[in-house]
């Protein structure tokens, strides 16, 4: 008993995380109708940009999650401009494998830099212990930051004119142009703000687990089934969409073999799609 | 005249909107009943529910016997009701004949490739498109593409035709002839359910006319008896107070 | 039919691309075609689904795998002969299509992408689970296996030829379908399901007869392909990487035209096969291959057929 | 773009021209420069061309009087089989590879087997330690390592010495040769009546190893064996550590081994490691270089000291050229021949290769031996434990 | 005559490899109410959306207060006060009354007059203010035209160009709006408005512009208008 409620803490507090990658995902998926195929290269970002601050540059680890938003922000409309703009409005097969091309560049690129080795960035923070189980700082810490990450991109999202602005844009694009929106700015903005997120997620995770250029895929692939729970487009689905993902890992793990819970996602994620195809929160596109 | 068609208090609801409220209406074999009102009275949305693109919420629809509530819409067309979208729907990257052959192969024939490339040529022959063929439907002209629509609805060699304002921004010779073109159809057996804004063009096809307002029946009966009642005028042509209001110096 | 020249055509393609190999006695090369043949198999399915009817399958690889995880099951476990068992193999993995595609072809667009990941990634675990079929650690064949076709050498030669009927076949089957009633029915609701639906095309049916055609070649090449490679493991077969990559290989030729996706396929492949052996390159590949792709979609989204189409039309005529 | 394509053909031809073999042998392999296994398989290759260049720096293999150069031809596989045969054929067939070197891990070496089998050419394999692919029928496969079997059958020795009734949780990576190793160790468990707490497989990919951490303390276990590769098993490593797992044993296959899992600081602590070779071993050579003299050649090389993936990659070569010489020819028949017959020990310990004609090739010459991380001095370094006659330190429990 | 506010010279636009307008000329002088009629399909809309930069024209001129804004994208030359209420509302469904109004008043000019206009609007229209927080997207049909308009009038437009006012909307509803049209003119605000209502646009509007086929087709005060009969052929068909 004990036990299962030790998984689901632990489920709980992973599943925060995985919320917030995929918000990255949903959110530039709401705004622009846009698939991000180089989420989990994005991630991959994150987690070097992790690496190379703790090890080069000696900053304490949380001190790289300020600078991995600004950076992600300007990378991800950077990315904009290079791959995503003339995709606008086109069909979701084009956007699609554009940012499936920007993930080979983005992965190719790693490879040849870091290679596909392993890196390990160690963060030392007291741990909880109880009856047995143990939580770690880490997984607490990244927790609670993805919860006031979330918080905050709420606020930005829904009281801020720049944040109602995004809404406008992912709601109905000419008529937001047509209030003197400078939609294709606050397009790339929105951009620039998912890939914030994911490459903070990434930051995360690193300070959590060793990482190699190649561990996106699997956030990528996770953060699919997060969006599709927790409802297209909608960053405070994500959230609780990443928190049941982590609570059915957490939870499903003490009553059958690890090796099974992928085909219970998957099954899930599939049977979600059929049945909810627009999620349950969605704020866009009614 | 036996009936074709009947449409049983149908009814459908979007959200907010009442579009269609209980609403009867009888095509008859052989005839073209003119189908009016202003724009969203909910003309578009009673051709939706009767080819099967939605499902009335209440309410029945008999096609030849047979009822046919509800769709699929393939399945509609199967039995023989071809329809001319308001909003072209072109299958834009395939030729203008191969558009009709979509409709000749899937109609109520349901014909081989072969002969069904025969029918289209035909068709796209009587509907005046015959020099261009092989030209993709996404670069015809709005009429050109208009024309399409009517030539691959008729290639499915339907028993009903819903034709939803297919001489809309058609130019006076234009409408001359697809005026022409709509009898010679009606000529050949088919019977035709339109909508159409252009008066005098209803007025000369139509055996009868329902207008519909709000989503309702407001008038039903002869060109002369629509355009007599009042209501009608009220309703569709303008509102005689508004004027009244709107010239009231400000 | 056989009257159209185009036909011809392949038909001779595929002789040449069988024989030349052969002639020169170039196993180098017959290894490097029997890969692009591969792909072009997996692409120009993959096509129909893409190209006619319009859906996007990103795990058009599932298809692939089992296949090939059916045909060695059969070869090692109950003997049959490869021809026979890499059959059964594309007719198991077609009827599970169907059944598949009736439910998932509900969804459309990037939905229906998604799911089909969905359904990739959860037979592959399946697979890992399912212990009759080894596994995680896969099906190994012994090299007595081979001794119906002549041996591992002459094996090597059956299989690609066998390989290589299987991707003319494709491509046949591709231009058959792109001249029937039935692919006249796919293109229509690959331009516009609604309209399509409204004039007749009976969608739910057609896209699942798609769905289940389109994996009836690929399985029956994994079967040939895992026998030739003498192993499978479920991370090799169920690879999602190698499924995008076949979906970059449709729209790199040009999606919807019949010899596009196997252009595109046959051109990719060269391509990564090249920077990956050459020295200069190796470090780059994934750069170099992503910055093309990058620029072919956004310069020019139709692919090379399809430009070429737009540049000259009358080219329609003679290549489809 | 034009001139980009011109050069694009130029080299593609380039490449293509047939390689000039008159005073050299020419071995090919690939190595997965990129993907999953990229960290073992980088250590497998550097082995391996350390060996070339000791080779052609004193002069060449000699062959009949004659002295020929050594020259590797490399290929990246990706850490996947698709392109794996594809490359063996290249090497062969274009490269004019006389002799072929397997890739790194299972599956791949499986795949490429089939290759050099049907072109006759001899393949040593090091990486490849999965007994199942020399059991196909192969002629001219001989392998270096260990097989699988015999991976932890020492740790649960070592480990019945600490605790007669251990409570062991078989945590492991759902690919072949972990699946292999575990399977034939908990076999022998169960046998042995030994208590099986859990036993999970998990993705190559899993990054998160708190459910299954969590499921082992509610199942009480105290040791733990399995692992898989490199990423996993540092990723597994940490988060015991990390959760306090309770358990007093933890060996976990192949990621231990490396120079960087020394990285993980206290968490790798106490770790032990089924390992072909230490650098502490203390064989003595018949042939080739002692291990002190190798470890220290590598350690000037790549400023790293090297673990069992590199010494098997240079331990490949050296029984290759032991065959070539004593066969004072490069046909691959007689070649073969002298692999059959050898006997021998290296720096890397003894080779001998079953001859048996249902196994043709498998190692049976060679035995593992268990290494463990401990602190000394402060510092992180890896102690052999057992067996009791090569051990270095005792074992931490 | 009064300032010319919006000059139209020429304008041609088309989507894809069709042609919809041929060369539309209009002017609008500032402080009057002019109309734009003519068939289904005869190209007002893209007139407008050609104007306003929804969509960009081929050719042609777009002169507003002296400046020439042809090739301005929709956004800058609605922050100059060039606003067009799009036909079908375009509402952003899921936001609030009161967030539409913000985005309405997204530029910087019209920024800074944000609390005063939107007193203003909703002194017009007390029925949005009763419902502020509620999102737009569950009105009835009269009540998001009212927001539309209300929305238009946040952006502080030198002129506001409307399309298709009655669309589908209830006769009582459009007289409302009518009366909305009228007050918006007496304060001296810019209209130009395309409606398919023709006896309502020429009794509200000064001017009339009638196209066909995306080509001119005649033009004069509106009282003349009405008067001639070729407009009954170009509009109803009769």
């Amino acid at each position: 008993m004990i036990g299962i409620l030790a998984s689901v803490i632990d489920g709980i507090l992973i599943g925060a995380v995985y919320g917030l990658a995929a918000m990255g995902l949903t959110l530039i998926w709401g705004v622009m109708n846009v698939i991000n195929l180089a989420h989990g290269a994005i991630v991959v970002v994150g987690m070097f940009v992790l690496y190379m601050l703790v090890s080069a540059l000696g900053l304490p680890a949380y001190g790289a999650v300020p600078v991995m938003i600004v950076l992600g922000f300007v990378i991800g409309i950077g990315l904009y401009w290079i791959g995503v703009h003339r995709m606008i409005g086109r069909p979701e097969l084009m956007s699609l494998l554009s940012t499936f091309a920007l993930n080979m560049v983005l992965i190719g690129l790693g490879t040849a830099w870091w290679t596909t080795s392993p890196y390990n960035v160690q963060v030392n923070m007291p741990s909880v212990s109880w009856r047995g189980y143990t939580f770690t700082g880490t997984h607490i810490t990244a927790a609670a930051l993805a919860v006031v990450i979330a918080g905050l991109l709420y606020l930005l999202l829904y009281h801020t004119r720049i944040g109602k602005a995004v809404r406008a844009v992912a709601t109905n694009r000419e008529a937001a142009e047509l209030c003197g929106i400078p939609t294709t700015q606050v397009l790339a903005m929105a951009f620039g703000l998912g890939v914030a997120l994911a490459g903070v997620s990434g930051t995360l995770i690193a300070t959590m687990f060793p990482f190699t250029v190649l561990s996106g895929e699997a956030y990528q692939l996770k953060s699919f089934v997060v969006t599709v729970l927790g409802g297209l487009g909608n960053p405070a689905g994500a959230l609780m969409g990443g928190i049941a993902l982590g609570l059915i890992e957490g939870l499903a793990t003490p009553f059958m073999p690890v090796s099974w819970i992928p085909i219970v996602e998957f099954g899930l994620f599939v049977f979600c799609l059929i049945a909810f195809p627009r999620g349950i929160f969605s704020f866009t596109k009614a | 005249m036996s009936a074709l068609l009947e449409v049983n208090n149908i009814s459908k609801r979007f959200g907010g909107l009442q579009a269609v409220d209980r609403l009867s209406l009888t095509v008859n074999e052989g005839e073209i009943l003119g189908l009016i009102g202003p724009n969203g009275a909910g003309k578009s949305t009673v051709f939706n529910l009767i080819n099967g693109v939605y499902p009335p919420d209440g309410g029945s629809i008999v096609f030849v016997g047979q009822d046919i509530t509800g769709g699929p819409p393939y399945r509609v067309a199967r039995q023989g009701i071809a329809r001319a979208h308001q909003i072209v729907q072109p299958l834009g990257g395939l030729s203008v004949l191969d558009n009709c052959t979509v409709g000749a192969c899937f109609g109520r024939q349901g014909l081989g490739l072969v002969p069904a490339r025969e029918v289209a040529r035909e068709v796209v022959d009587m509907i005046g498109l015959g020099d261009r063929p092989d030209m993709l439907a996404a670069s015809l002209t709005t009429a050109g593409k208009k024309r399409l629509e009517l030539a691959r609805a008729l290639s499915a060699r339907p028993r009903l035709l819903l034709l939803d304002e297919v001489l809309a921004g058609l130019n006076p010779t234009e409408t001359e002839g697809m005026i022409e073109t709509v009898h010679k159809i009606r000529d050949s057996g088919v019977a035709i359910l339109m909508i159409e804004h252009i008066m005098r063009a209803v007025m000369s096809l139509s055996d009868r006319i329902v207008v519909l307002n709000l989503g309702s029946k407001l008038a039903e009966g002869s060109p002369q008896q629509v355009a007599d009642n009042p209501e009608v005028i009220t309703a569709y042509l303008g509102d005689s107070k508004l004027l009244s209001v709107a010239e009231k110096p400000a | 039919m056989w009257r159209r020249p185009f036909l011809w055509f392949i038909v001779a393609a595929a002789l040449v691309y069988a024989l030349y190999p052969y002639f020169t006695d170039d196993v180098g090369m017959r290894e490097s075609l029997l890969l692009a043949a591969v792909y072009i198999i997996l692409a120009s399915n993959l096509n129909l689904m893409i190209g006619y009817a319009g859906y996007v399958n990103f795990g058009n690889i599932v298809f692939f795998g089992l296949g090939g995880y059916i045909c060695l099951y059969l070869v090692t476990a109950l003997h049959w002969h490869v021809i026979p068992a890499a059959l059964t193999g594309g007719a198991a993995v077609s009827a599970l299509a169907l059944l598949f595609g009736l439910g998932i072809l509900r969804l459309r667009g990037a939905f229906f992408a998604l799911a089909t990941i969905g359904v990739n990634q959860a037979i592959q675990q399946l697979v890992v689970n399912f212990e009759p079929w080894g596994g995680a650690t896969g099906i190994y064949l012994s090299l007595d296996a081979y001794g119906p076709l002549g041996g591992p050498m002459q094996a090597l030669w059956t299989t690609y030829l066998m390989i290589v009927a299987v991707t003319t076949a494709s491509l046949l089957a591709s231009y058959a379908i792109r001249h029937s009633k039935f692919g006249l029915g796919l293109l229509a609701i690959g331009q516009n399901e609604d309209a399509a639906s409204v004039l007749g095309v009976p969608t739910p049916r057609y896209k699942a007869m798609v769905y289940s055609a389109s994996a009836f070649l690929p399985a029956v090449a994994g079967g040939l392909y895992f026998f030739k490679s003498g192993i499978i493991e479920p991370s090799s077969a169920f690879n999602l990487q190698t499924s995008i990559e076949a979906i970059v290989m449709v729209m790199l030729g040009g999606s919807g035209t019949i010899l596009g996706p196997a252009l595109g396929a046959f051109l990719y492949e060269e391509l990564r096969g090249f920077l990956l052996t050459a020295q200069s390159f190796s470090q780059f590949q994934l750069v170099i291959a992503g910055a093309l792709l990058l620029l072919i979609v956004q310069f020019v989204p139709g692919g090379l057929l399809g430009w070429v189409h737009q540049r000259w039309p009358r080219t329609r005529r003679w290549l489809e | 773009m034009r001139k980009a394509f011109y050069l694009l053909a130029a080299s593609m031809l380039f490449a293509a021209s047939p390689a000039f073999a008159q005073d050299t042998i020419t071995i090919g392999f690939t190595a997965s420069q990129t993907g999953a296994l990229n960290n073992d398989s980088t250590a497998q290759m550097r082995g391996i061309e350390l060996w070339r260049d000791d080779v052609n720096g004193k002069g060449g293999i000699k062959v009949g009087g004659k002295s020929y150069n050594i020259k590797l031809v490399t290929y990246d596989d990706e850490s996947q089989n698709t392109r794996v045969q594809q490359l063996y054929t290249r090497l062969i067939t274009q490269d004019k590879a006389q002799f072929l070197i397997s890739p790194y891990s299972s599956g791949l070496v499986a795949t490429a087997a089939i290759i050099s089998e049907q072109y006759g050419k001899v393949m040593i394999t090091t990486g490849g330690a999965l007994e199942k692919t020399y059991k196909l029928g192969n002629k001219n496969l001989f392998q270096l390592y260990t097989g699988s079997s015999q991976y932890l059958t020492g740790a649960l020795q070592a480990l019945k010495e600490k605790n007669p009734k251990p409570h062991i949780a078989f945590v492991y990576e759902d690919d072949p040769f972990s699946k292999a190793v575990v399977q034939a160790v908990r076999d022998t468990a169960k046998k042995r009546g030994d208590v099986v707490a859990a036993d999970e497989s998990y993705a190559g990919s899993t990054t998160d190893f708190s459910p299954v951490i969590n499921k082992m303390i509610s199942a009480k276990a105290d040791a733990l064996l399995g692992g898989g590769h490199y990423a996993d098993g540092a990723t597994l490593a940490r988060q015991l550590h990390e959760q306090k797992a309770a358990v007093k044993w933890v060996t976990l296959l192949v990621a231990p081994d490396s120079q960087k899992f020394a990285e993980l600081g206290d968490s790798a602590i106490g770790i032990s490691v089924p390992s072909q070779w230490e650098p502490q071993a203390a064989f003595k050579p018949d042939f080739g270089p002692t291990v002190a003299a190798f470890t220290q050649a590598f350690t000037d090389k790549y400023k790293i000291a090297p673990a069992y993936h590199a010494a098997g990659g240079y331990a490949a070569g050296l029984i290759l050229q032991h065959a070539i010489e004593k066969a004072g020819s490069t046909d691959p028949v007689q070649v073969a021949a002298q692999l059959n017959a050898m006997d021998v020990t290296t720096f890397f310990g003894r080779t001998k290769f079953s001859n048996d004609s249902k196994e043709h090739g498998l190692q049976v010459g060679h035995d593992m031996v268990l290494a463990q991380w401990q602190k000394k001095d402060g510092k992180l370094v890896k102690e052999v434990i057992w067996p009791k006659a090569a051990k270095t330190a005792d074992a931490l429990y | 005559m009064s300032e010319i506010l919006l000059q139209v010279e020429g304008l041609e636009a088309g989507y894809g490899d069709v042609q919809v307008l041929w060369g539309i000329s209009l002017k609008v002088a500032r402080g009057t109410m002019t109309t734009l009629l003519g068939a289904n399909g005869a190209g007002k809309t893209t007139s407008l959306r050609a104007i306003t930069g929804a969509m960009c024209p081929r050719g042609g001129k777009v002169v507003f207060a002296g400046e020439d804004v042809t090739w301005l994208p929709a956004h800058a030359k609605a922050a100059r006060g060039l606003v067009l209420v799009p036909e079908g509302r375009q509402l952003f469904n899921n936001m609030s009354v009161e967030e539409n109004l913000e985005m309405g008043a997204y530029s910087r000019r019209a920024r800074q007059h944000f609390r005063q206009q939107l007193d203003h609007v909703y002194t017009m229209f007390p029925r949005l203010k009763e419902r502020r927080n509620q999102k737009s997207g569950t009105f009835s049909g009269g009540e998001q035209q009212m927001l539309a308009i209300a929305r238009g009038l946040m952006a502080m437009p030198e002129i506001l160009i409307i399309d298709e006012l009655s669309l589908g909307l209830a006769p009582v509803v459009v007289q409302q709006l009518a009366e909305t049209l009228k007050g918006l003119k007496a304060s001296g605000v810019t209209v130009l408005l395309v409606e398919q209502n023709l006896h309502l646009a020429l009794a509200l509007s000064d001017y009339a512009y009638v196209i066909a086929e995306g080509r001119p087709f005649l033009e004069g005060p509106s009282a003349e208008v009405a008067a001639k009969p070729e407009i009954r052929q170009a509009y109803l068909g009769l």
